[in-house]
């Protein structure tokens, strides 16, 4: 059964992940990559119902964590580059949740130490009589202008902040999608450019996913890639002998939870 | 329990005399044994040559200072520690000023911070004063600035004070505010 | 003069820290020699089982209630403003206690998250307070921890925080992470 997350309880993609990554799990069953991830962009779907201050911090990370598990569908090649700056990237993510799993401790520990403290009650009274008229002048060197600034301080509107999530499209996390997508395209077309197949979709997500789809079509052998040049365009060649029914039904690990009909974000 | 324990932090926090027979109600115990214990304390410092001493009043018990020390107390009353006015009591002088009448509850909430205390400070230096009480629940009672405030201001009512509209961030402001803090800056 | 009894006396008087430069200005006495009455008055307190206790923190010495007693204070306390903080609000404390002064942009790249909001509320909850500005570019305000923030953690200073690798996650747990991560998994 899917493992089903309230993204509201959480602060940011980094609090989302640590919960992920160190939960306990019920079943025996090793949580992999692949099921982290999975229930990562299940839970990132559920977006649209927060404030989309945080989305751009979401995706990076599942960027990140889908570079990750499409990594582990390629032969793995000693020294690559990419695979090593993967590495790099993956480290970087580690040390984050460990920084952030860290100060939440931390945090914890500052909460328990505020409620004791909560407890020791200062001396805090008037003073006696004998001594009131003694005390200085509080009004010495104050304006009404002064008064006017701290008024203004305190009335002032906060920003408001807005965030401009125009540049977020709907997230499409789901591979599956992507898979059937792909397959009707190449099955018309034959020989199409990576490139040409993200088409406009240029969130960092959407090319993840159509990558990780076309991963998918190859591993099953419903495609052949060719790639020119190290960094060139990957070009895919539909090879006919593969059903893209077929590769879904393999593929349903991807399957992500579509964002809810009511659309994504805005 | 340990009663003279629990009196002495009640002495410690009162900011008034406190009556035995309230202190006899908060421990539950009968007042004979709390004034006892009253007796017994008060003795104590006496005779250990504290500081401070405990003595009863028509309204009821207070710890004081005592009065020995008074030329060193004065010293540190009129010393620079209090001389001028902390950030959270020019704001509570602000807001009331602003908006006066207002509760200690409606100044807690335009501040977001509990200011109590703050209140009671500027009471007592007699720059706040009570003005009657709101009809709302509780019937909480209302603070006002008090005219010798207004006179020390050369104010002669709340109207002459500088319009708020002069001090706000301007509009500009904001905006550039909102620009850094938007995710795309 | 005894100078013991004068010291109970300023700290009973006092409504806040009284930082012990303060009383040895107002004695005439060297600091050093004040600070050792301070200590020598703490201790008695606490091996007299008193209700209140002599604490030094951050702001300086301070009379505080024994906590054991709370339960029986709620009716002499100002009720405190709800102090309970969430789970980012203590984080993002946490990360400013340790890495001060911080930037909130500094804060939300540890995060991950913006932070904004919280820094406000914290600020206005006093916790934290602004410390100056950054040197580097648009030179952002920079926050600290508050002195009544180190009051109510009864410290004199963030140095005396725990240190912050007691609150990291143990190699097993961090190895367990990173086998989570890997691709090869």
């Amino acid at each position: 059964m899917a493992y089903e997350v309230k993204l509201e309880v959480f602060e940011g993609p980094l609090d989302l992940l640590l919960h992920l990554i160190t939960r306990q799990r019920v079943d025996i069953y090793e949580v992999s990559l692949s099921t982290i991830t999975d229930e990562y962009l299940r839970a990132m779907a559920a977006i649209d119902e927060l404030d989309l201050e945080t989305a751009t911090g979401f995706l990076v990370v599942a960027a990140t964590l889908l570079e990750l598990k499409s990594a582990r569908l390629l032969p793995q090649r000693a020294g690559d580059e990419a695979t090593s700056s993967l590495l790099e990237e993956r480290d970087l993510l580690l040390a984050r949740l460990v920084e952030c799993a860290t100060f939440r401790e931390a945090g914890a520990w500052l909460a328990a130490g505020l409620r004791e403290g909560a407890r020791f009650h200062g001396r805090e009274v008037a003073l006696e009589d004998r001594f009131v008229d003694m005390a200085p002048d509080l009004l010495a060197r104050i304006a009404p202008d002064h008064l006017a600034a701290a008024a203004a301080r305190v009335f002032a509107p906060k920003p408001v902040i807005e965030w401009d999530t125009s540049h977020v499209s709907p997230i499409r996390a789901s591979v599956a999608d992507a898979i059937a997508e792909l397959a009707e395209t190449l099955k018309a077309r034959e020989r199409v450019s990576f490139g040409a197949l993200c088409g406009r979709g240029t969130e960092r997500i959407e090319v993840v996913v159509r990558f990780l789809a076309l991963l998918e079509l190859f591993k099953a052998g419903a495609v052949e890639l060719d790639q020119a040049d190290r960094f060139g365009d990957i070009t895919a060649l539909w090879t006919g002998e593969v059903d893209a029914d077929e590769v879904l039904q393999e593929a349903d690990e991807y399957s992500v939870a579509a964002p809810p009909a009511s659309g994504g974000a805005r | 329990m340990n009663e003279r324990k629990v009196i002495e932090s009640i002495l410690l926090l009162a900011d008034e005399p406190v009556p035995a027979s309230l202190i006899s109600e908060v421990l539950e115990q009968p007042r004979a044994a709390v004034e006892r214990i009253l007796e017994t304390l008060a003795g104590e410092y006496r005779a250990d040559d504290r500081g401070f001493l405990l003595r009863e009043t028509a309204a009821g018990w207070r710890l004081y200072t005592d009065p020995e020390c008074d030329p060193y107390l004065e010293r540190f009353v009129t010393s620079h520690t209090n001389t001028r006015l902390t950030g959270a009591a020019l704001e509570v002088l602000a807001i009331i000023a602003y908006r006066q009448p207002l509760s200690r509850a409606q100044i807690t909430e335009i501040r977001g911070v509990d200011s109590d205390g703050v209140v009671r400070t500027l009471q007592q230096r007699g720059l706040l004063v009570e003005a009657g009480r709101d009809q709302g629940p509780g019937s909480p009672v209302l603070f006002t600035v008090s005219r010798e405030f207004l006179e020390r201001m050369g104010l002669r009512s709340t109207d002459e004070l500088p319009p708020l509209a002069d001090f706000m961030p301007d509009a500009e402001a904001v905006e550039d505010m909102e620009a850094k803090l938007s995710p795309n800056a």
